[in-house]
């Protein structure tokens, strides 16, 4: 077939239209015009390639490897799309093209400032440039060049604001974790390598180190890719790096960059590391969980609204954390059929927080464009001030919320229905740990949905808390079709899950070895019609229809359909904004119910609250690291005392030590 | 081997060495500038006439030329050059005592046993007479050093530093019967550059903080590089 | 024609919960009263506030945003929707195939979530209140739900509702600990869920104890009808998912005429009897401190996880 | 011959001659062409290497091993003195530091440094190689006191009395070989000549090499700065004049490692049916180890910016020992591959580092702040080989650094936790210092300087392309080197 040996050279055309848009980005600093006309544009072709190439990647299957001359003599870079490539070709596609169009109309406010636009166009394309290195990589050093130019990009691209501080910081804590993670994913590398020789995918997979060096690589694979996913406790860049980059960043960071952690992780422990232990499932499903419920609660704590959605990507990894855990509890089992739907699970919610996320984070781009203000407690009222903005952010936070018909739901309750399966497992342990897993998971589920209420609430209902969101104005064209193309992806994936299904299923095929149906186009029955089905489509149905009949028979036929009147507010004296509900008084119960589990700093002044919620994984595991490097360098620098005896000295028992060794 | 059996020339190599040794000890110990300048001196003339010694019994003439660059440069040139800066410097009085004078000399004992101890796996695989020099040559090195790590002086660290000069000649005699004559002139010239380049900097160092007591020159610590108020230069 | 029928009937029982729905709470409302020695409005009255309350003029803040006049529609869409998923009467349920007990759970997520919403939107004190509540009684009443629903569907090996009740009628009547806690678990969520005593009180408007009444302070007329009636829906939908999940029998397993009536008869005397439990609850607990809200639905929490650990370690070797 | 002949002397015809020019500003000139000049007889040697294979004569060897360090010293020489060329005569006309004196000295010494360098790599007889780096010592030793400040004197000063009695250890470890040879050779026979003694090393006595072996690594050892002998090496790399500072982190290092290298080679042929064959490179592998930890931490708290990556010199050295003394092809080539990407990085670093003290008219690096916004160029160039010298692909260091984990990882597994935390600690010590004085708003009255950048964007285009693909014929080259060394090639 002809079409399906196109995934490949998609692929390529991916690729160098990201190079070509890095390339013409460096003009931009003297024509500030070519990033809105030639580099945006370009990403946005190398979205499409992308995306044509994840799509036929996945319906056609198969994998198409070639060689590039390219690396190290004996270690040519190897490239490869088979379908598990493709999932992610797919969301990096799909959220590429809406930041492509939206790109343009974000980027005109840097146009006055000071930043250079040529260092933000050239880092944006070779950003996406790493991150299709990676998913396209088939051999571990080109993977590694790829990975670290990823981490390096998105580097210049957190520290695109650097003349504030804290942007600064983030920045450097990002690049250091970053760090860590590709010296682990590196090391992981190694001991597959030592193994079979080779750097090559094809070789790793083809012979396996022993079940202890499988455990050791497991755990750098784990520390590497869990790092840049955003893992507790590694977690601590994740919300100061996001909201640090300009929001269309932010979007590929927290939407494809963390997925692309997630290929990795999958390419490494699922493809190449041979067969699965359920140790491994166990651990994955423990740290997954306690990501989720974490992430979910300190999101649930923040007022900075990116902040509030990073925190939330946080929680969104632990859930795909956890559903690997679960497939690979599965796998090892000896159920690649439920593995698979694990799986999917996985790879679906994927999708659908690249989706979402991508989205929320626009939609927080274009209230940070309209407002200039991203804090909750300076916005409100937004939805009458920027509705179209604000109708997509509801549809995001619905989604978030995993509620149906929205596309949320779709992937978590494929999550419960593969937990719900524990009953096959035979360990008593795992029978009870999977239950457990899902009660964690219904627990950050509902967190999940109050993060939501609250982030939409009170951005963008009630009143106006600024002068800023007072005079918020609505975005332009393009930012706004960026955000409808995401709508749009949320759309298909809510309501025809069993074509989506079908296609992710390609990918967890490849790995279990297992098929998964969606049961055609309407009907998401992954198992069998009596155990659990679920139909998106005529839930929205009769959820439209029974609103128009609501609508149209309650329609009072004489008078005005309402009264507008000062809101009544248990008659007392009108309400002013600054008697709303704030977003730090929102969460305030679940803040006295989880108290012990945050780090907090509460200031009373007569008429003044001030709060500040931090995070114990910084107070107790990072800050004592730092001060440990600083005591050893002091410690080190007294070597260098500043007395040319004492250096003889070193010199003299330096060289008498020697001899003493070797005579 | 028995010391009697030994040839005559022999004998007196051995005995110029251990002398040779002890003029070690004695620039280790002596406190006075001039009198080390002396000590000094004299070790350069020992070690020349144990190269010509051993020049004479094994009948090698490149072995005479090194003796007699050793004698011109560390016996003539170089105390020469470092009694012109004495009295340039107005030296001649200062003294630079050793704060320990006997646990000094005892450690520097222990360094000679060591080097013997060192030096007789290298040593048991010559036959000649000489070979035990070798031992007594990386004494001298040793020490040189030693004398270095204890000695405050600029200009007594600069006789250490010869004194392992001394030494590294007295081992290639001893032991390879000299180097060859390329790296022999290599050696001494670099020698010759490194005492001019040590006049220079004396005068330097007395030019910038008016002693040449290097235990204050101690400005470029590590520690020192948190004081705000100095600006080191670019 | 069967398929004419089973649709007929998946149209139908939605129907005639929200047809019954007002007449519960009369009747929770009426056996109250009796308990407290008073004759009690009759049993129409939720039928005629419901009436006044569509025929009277709506008022709408003017700070409200278009989101607030949607709201009521998509709660009460989304409640009837759950309602579909529910067998009533049979467990022949097209429904449940749409919409398993896990979307159940979900489109009750999806009213709340419109109304927490709603009612932040007007920008008042006291909606903000009810909301943050809200919120605050979600974040365990729904996963102690969901962990109900898991232990039963790991019973039953199913999460379709009409399957999992069919399955317990199949099967033989088995004494199930599993089953004790998470009934336990079910009727606290149930009454945390419905805004009822002693997590809220629905028929009082006394501003500082508020959840369920703050967020509809600012609704009147027709919109304020529709989530009255979704409120009363969602309880008469706890009440028989109460009944379906634990004690389905009675229900049609066929669609003949006679089945059918049996169900409805039998669904009454449970419905009624689960009523004045309620109400008999209501009247001998006093309604609790908001601070002391968590505890108790961590009560619900922890009662339902028991019950699927008591599946999982006492029944599942079985 | 003749292309060895115009390598080596061009420099020393320099540094004979530049010192009789009246004109600084021609002497400047001058010095550029005779670098250049001196490159052109270095690549002519190369490809003499490449196509006819080692050249060996009486005095001299050029085989892969060196021919391709004497092309990156010609190469660094040009790019430095390009940069310096600019850079002295401000020091010199505006700030007034230098005097014409100091400048005839410089530009003297300069070519002389270059000489001594270039002879220590091509000679092939180990007194001569001792004498070239005792040589490098007394060229650069005045240079490092140019500006005549306590600070720089003092500098000087540790550094000329350490080396020197490095050095002399060296020469100790010399006589010892010698007198090795000496019982194995024929009378007559040059017992100094490493091919030579290479070609009988089996026969050496194995137990006078191990002490040989001990002050050869010590003695060369400290010109590598090798912990706890590096002690001199912050303070010269800081306080002498910046070109001063390229030159010696980029090229003085490698050649003292050169030096180490061939000593080892040495010690492990000699000591191959011994009971300890491998005491050589587990030395090194110590060294280097230790080397690389302490440089890594000390990179921490520094408050002088060329101190900050003379640190970071020692570091990489570290690792360049390490990885020669792990041996075996793959870790020979990734050491080979660092000291090329690693000269090239750090010299451009120390460029961009010396525009970096000019813009800010100061060296502390509190002092120095918002360098991208004075003058993206500085700033950027400062960051980028920052990046590459952190060990970021696409530059090259990646790459050396991907290989030596990965051997280190094949041959001694539990060593790689150490290495990946040193790596991890020195990151976070260079971007923690580094990344205040790019970033930033920019201080009040801070202007941009003059400044030609050409020499850093060469030297990072070429580690970048190193990076990304390493062109077959260096390939072929190190992979000589490789084999030369470890006995295996790679490919």
């Amino acid at each position: 077939m002809m079409l399906a040996a196109l995934a490949l050279p998609l692929a390529g055309v991916a690729v160098l239209a990201a190079l070509a848009s890095a390339a013409v980005s460096l003009a931009a600093s003297r024509w500030p015009r070519v990033l809105s006309w030639l580099s945006f544009p370009l990403l946005g072709v190398c979205a499409l390639a992308a995306l044509a190439s994840g799509i036929d990647a996945l319906w056609f299957g198969g994998a198409h490897q070639a060689v590039l001359p390219l690396g190290l003599p004996w270690l040519p870079w190897e490239v490869s799309v088979d379908p598990l490539t493709g999932v992610f070709l797919l969301i990096l596609g799909a959220v590429l093209l809406a930041v492509a169009v939206y790109g343009p109309g974000y980027a005109r406010e840097f146009r006055n400032g000071r930043d250079s636009l040529a260092a933000l166009g050239v880092f944006t394309a070779l950003f996406v440039l790493g991150m299709l290195g990676v998913l396209l990589a088939a051999d571990a050093f080109l993977f590694m060049v790829a990975w670290e130019l990823m981490s390096l990009a998105s580097y210049f691209l957190v520290a695109f604001q650097h003349e504030q501080a804290e942007h600064r910081h983030a920045a450097f804590l990002y690049l250091l974790m970053a760090h860590v993670a590709g010296l682990a994913i590196l090391l992981a590398f190694g001991v597959l390598a030592a193994a079979s020789g080779s750097f090559s995918f094809a070789a790793m997979r083809a012979v396996h180190p022993d079940a202890f060096w499988a455990a050791v690589a497991f755990t750098l694979a784990l520390l590497g890719f869990g790092t840049k996913a955003g893992l507790a406790p590694l977690h601590v860049w994740l919300p100061e790096a996001h909201p640090a980059a300009p929001s269309h960043i932010s979007a590929l960071m927290s939407a494809v960059m963390l997925k692309v952690a997630l290929y990795g992780f999958l390419r490494v422990v699922f493809d190449l590391l041979g067969p699965p232990q359920w140790g491994f499932g166990v651990t994955l499903v423990l740290v997954g969980g306690a990501t989720a419920v974490m992430g979910v609660l300190f999101a649930l704590q923040q007022t900075d609204l990116k902040r509030l959605l990073a925190y939330s990507s946080i929680e969104n990894l632990g859930i795909i954390f956890l559903a690997l855990g679960l497939a690979q509890i599965f796998q090892a089992a000896g159920h690649p059929a439920l593995a698979a739907l694990a799986l999917v699970a996985a790879l679906y919610q994927a999708l659908n927080h690249a989706l979402l996320k991508g989205l929320l984070f626009l939609g927080a781009g274009a209230v940070l464009h309209g407002a200039h203000e991203r804090s909750l407690d300076h916005l409100g009222g937004l939805l009458r001030r920027m509705p179209r903005t604000g109708w997509f952010f509801l549809i995001g936070c619905l989604g978030m919320a995993a509620v149906p018909p929205f596309n949320g739901f779709v992937s978590e309750w494929l999550t419960f229905q593969a937990a719900l399966q524990a009953w096959q497992l035979h360990d008593s342990l795992l029978r009870i740990l999977v239950p457990l897993a899902a009660a964690a998971l219904a627990l950050t589920a509902a967190l999940g949905a109050a993060v939501f209420v609250r982030a939409f609430g009170t951005a963008f209902l009630g009143r106006a808390r600024s002068r800023q969101a007072r005079h918020a104005h609505e975005v332009g064209r393009g930012m706004l079709a960026g955000q409808a193309l995401l709508v749009l992806g949320i759309a298909i994936a809510a309501l025809l899950p069993g074509p989506v299904l079908g296609l992710l299923a390609r990918a967890a095929t490849q790995l279990t070895g297992a098929a998964v149906t969606g049961d055609g186009w309407l009907w998401l029955t992954p198992i069998s019609p009596r155990v659990a089905s679920y139909a998106p489509l005529p839930i929205l149905a009769v959820l439209l229809v029974v609103g128009a009949l609501g609508v149209a028979l309650l329609r009072p036929r004489r008078r005005a359909a309402i009264r507008r009147a000062v809101p009544w507010d248990c008659g007392f004296a009108p309400p002013t904004p600054r008697m709303q509900y704030s977003a730090a008084g929102f969460a305030q119960p679940q803040r006295r119910v989880f108290a012990p589990l945050y780090a907090l700093h509460e200031q009373v002044t007569p008429g003044r609250y001030e709060l500040a919620v931090g995070d114990r994984a910084w107070r107790q595991l990072y800050l004592p690291l730092g001060a440990l490097t600083d005591r050893v360098a002091d410690r080190a620098r007294r070597m260098q005392a500043g007395h040319v005896r004492r250096y003889l000295a070193w010199s003299l028992i330096t060289l008498l030590v020697l001899l003493w060794i070797v005579s | 081997m028995n010391l009697a059996a030994l040839p005559l020339l022999d004998q007196a190599v051995l005995v110029l060495a251990a002398m040779a040794l002890f003029s070690a000890f004695a620039l280790l110990a002596q406190s006075r500038l001039l009198s080390a300048i002396h000590v000094f001196a004299w070790q350069g003339a020992l070690v020349a006439a144990v190269a010509a010694l051993t020049g004479a019994a094994s009948g090698d003439v490149n072995l005479y030329i090194s003796a007699a660059i050793t004698f011109v440069l560390k016996v003539l040139l170089i105390p020469w050059m470092l009694h012109r800066l004495v009295r340039r410097l107005a030296l001649e009085r200062q003294a630079d005592p050793l704060p320990y004078p006997a646990l000094t000399l005892l450690a520097g004992a222990a360094i000679v046993v060591f080097a013997d101890w060192v030096a007789a796996p290298v040593a048991q695989f010559e036959h000649s007479a000489t070979r035990n020099v070798i031992a007594i040559s990386l004494a001298i090195v040793l020490l040189g050093m030693l004398t270095m790590v204890v000695r405050r002086q600029a200009l007594a660290q600069v006789l250490g530093f010869m004194a392992i000069e001394n030494g590294l000649f007295l081992a290639a005699v001893a032991s390879t019967h000299g180097m060859p004559l390329v790296v022999e002139l290599g050696v001494a010239f670099d020698v010759l550059v490194a005492m001019v380049l040590f006049g220079v900097f004396f005068l330097q160092i007395k030019d910038s903080i008016d002693t040449l007591d290097i235990d204050r020159l101690s400005q470029l610590a590590s520690s020192v590089e948190q004081d705000e108020d100095t600006e080191p230069p670019r | 024609m069967d398929r004419v029928l089973t649709l007929t009937a998946a149209l139908l029982q939605p129907l005639l919960l929200l047809a019954a729905a007002p007449l519960l709470v009369a009747w929770i409302r009426r056996v109250k009263a009796r308990l407290q020695n008073r004759r009690g409005a009759p049993l129409l009255t939720p039928y005629r506030e419901l009436r006044k309350l569509l025929g009277k003029e709506a008022v709408v803040a003017r700070t409200a945003s278009p989101l607030f006049r949607i709201a009521p529609y998509v709660v009460f869409a989304a409640t009837l929707l759950a309602a579909a998923a529910l067998p009533v009467l049979s467990t022949l349920l097209p429904g449940a195939r749409v919409a398993d007990a896990i979307a159940l759970i979900g489109l009750l997520g999806l009213a709340r979530i419109m109304l927490t919403l709603a009612g932040l939107d007007a920008g008042t004190a006291f909606g903000g209140m009810g909301a943050s509540r809200e919120m605050l009684v979600t974040t365990f009443a729904e996963p102690a739900l969901l962990l109900v629903v898991f232990t039963l569907a790991m019973t039953t090996h199913t999460t379709n509702l009409a399957s999992m009740a069919a399955s317990t009628l199949a099967g033989d009547s088995v004494l199930r600990p599993s089953y004790m806690f998470a009934l336990a678990a079910l009727l606290l969520v149930g009454v945390a869920e419905c805004g009822r005593i002693p997590v809220d009180n629905p028929s009082t408007h006394l501003e500082l104890t508020m959840i369920h009444e703050g967020m509809l302070l600012e609704y009147s007329g027709r919109h304020l009808a529709l989530m009255e009636w979704a409120a009363q829906l969602k309880l008469a939908l706890f009440a028989v998912l109460t009944v379906d999940l634990f004690l389905p029998w009675g229900l049609a397993t066929r669609l003949s005429p006679l089945a059918l009536l049996g169900a409805l008869a039998a669904l009454v005397l449970k419905l009624a009897a689960l009523g004045a439990l309620l109400a008999l609850g209501e009247t001998v607990l006093a309604k609790m401190r908001l601070f002391r809200v968590p505890g108790f639905l961590a009560m619900a929490f922890l009662l339902a996880l028991l019950g699927l650990l008591a599946h999982v370690i006492l029944e599942s070797a079985l | 011959m003749i292309w060895l002949l115009l390598t080596v002397f061009t420099p020393l015809a320099g540094a004979l001659l530049l010192p009789l020019l009246p004109r600084v500003s021609v002497a400047g000139w001058l010095n550029l062409a005779l670098c250049a000049l001196s490159l052109v007889g270095a690549l002519g040697l190369a490809v003499e290497v490449l196509l006819h294979g080692s050249l060996a004569g009486d005095s001299f060897r050029v085989d892969a091993f060196n021919v391709y360090l004497a092309v990156l010293t010609a190469f660094v020489g040009l790019t430095t003195a390009i940069f310096s060329r600019p850079y002295m005569y401000y020091v010199h006309s505006e700030e007034k530091r230098v005097s014409r004196n100091g400048m005839r000295l410089y530009h003297s010494m300069y070519q002389g440094f270059l000489f001594t360098m270039l002879l220590a790599l091509t000679t092939d007889n180990l007194g001569i190689l001792w004498v070239a780096v005792e040589g490098a010592t007394l060229t650069t030793v005045l240079l490092v006191s140019l500006y005549r400040t306590p600070a720089a004197i003092e500098a000087a000063w540790k550094y000329f009395i350490l080396c020197g009695v490095g050095i002399a250890q060296a020469l100790f470890g010399t006589v010892a070989l010698y007198f090795a040879a000496q019982h194995v050779l024929p009378p007559g026979a040059n017992g100094l000549s490493w091919s030579t003694l290479y070609a009988i090393a089996p026969q050496l006595e194995p137990r006078v090499m191990v002490v040989a072996f001990v002050f050869l690594l010590v003695g060369y050892g400290t010109k590598v700065g090798l912990v706890p002998l590096h002690s001199w090496l912050p303070d010269a790399h800081s306080e002498g004049p910046t070109p001063m500072s390229a030159v010696l982190s980029g090229l003085l290092l490698n050649v003292a490692l050169y030096a180490v290298v061939r000593m080892k080679m040495l010690t492990d042929a000699a000591l191959v049916h011994s009971s300890t064959p491998q005491l050589a490179g587990h030395l090194l592998m110590g060294f280097g180890l230790l080397t690389f930890l302490v440089g890594a931490i000390s990179l921490h708290r520094r408050r002088d910016i060329k101190r900050l990556f003379s640190y970071s010199s020692i570091e990489h050295m570290g690792l360049m020992t390490f990885g020669f003394g792990v041996g075996g092809p793959l870790a020979t080539f990734a050491a080979l591959l660092h000291m090329l990407v690693h000269s090239l990085t750090k010299s451009s670093i120390f460029i961009s580092v010396g525009h970096a003290t000019h813009i800010a008219r100061s060296q502390r690096i509190e002092r120095i702040r918002g360098l991208i916004r004075t003058q993206p160029a500085v700033g950027w160039s400062l960051l980028l080989g920052v990046v590459a010298i952190a060990g970021f692909p696409p530059f090259g260091i990646f790459t050396s650094e991907f290989l030596l984990l990965v051997a280190t990882m094949q041959a001694w597994p539990w060593l790689t936790p150490l290495l990946v935390l040193g790596l991890l600690v020195a990151l976070a010590g260079l971007f923690r210092a580094v990344q205040p004085m790019v970033f930033g708003a920019a201080p009040v009255g801070q202007y941009p300087v003059r400044a030609n950048m050409l020499p850093v964007i060469l030297q990072l285009a070429m580690v970048l392309i190193l990076g990304i693909a390493i062109p077959g014929v260096l390939a072929h080259w190190l992979d000589q080197a490789t084999q030369l060394i470890s006995g295996r090639p790679l490919l």
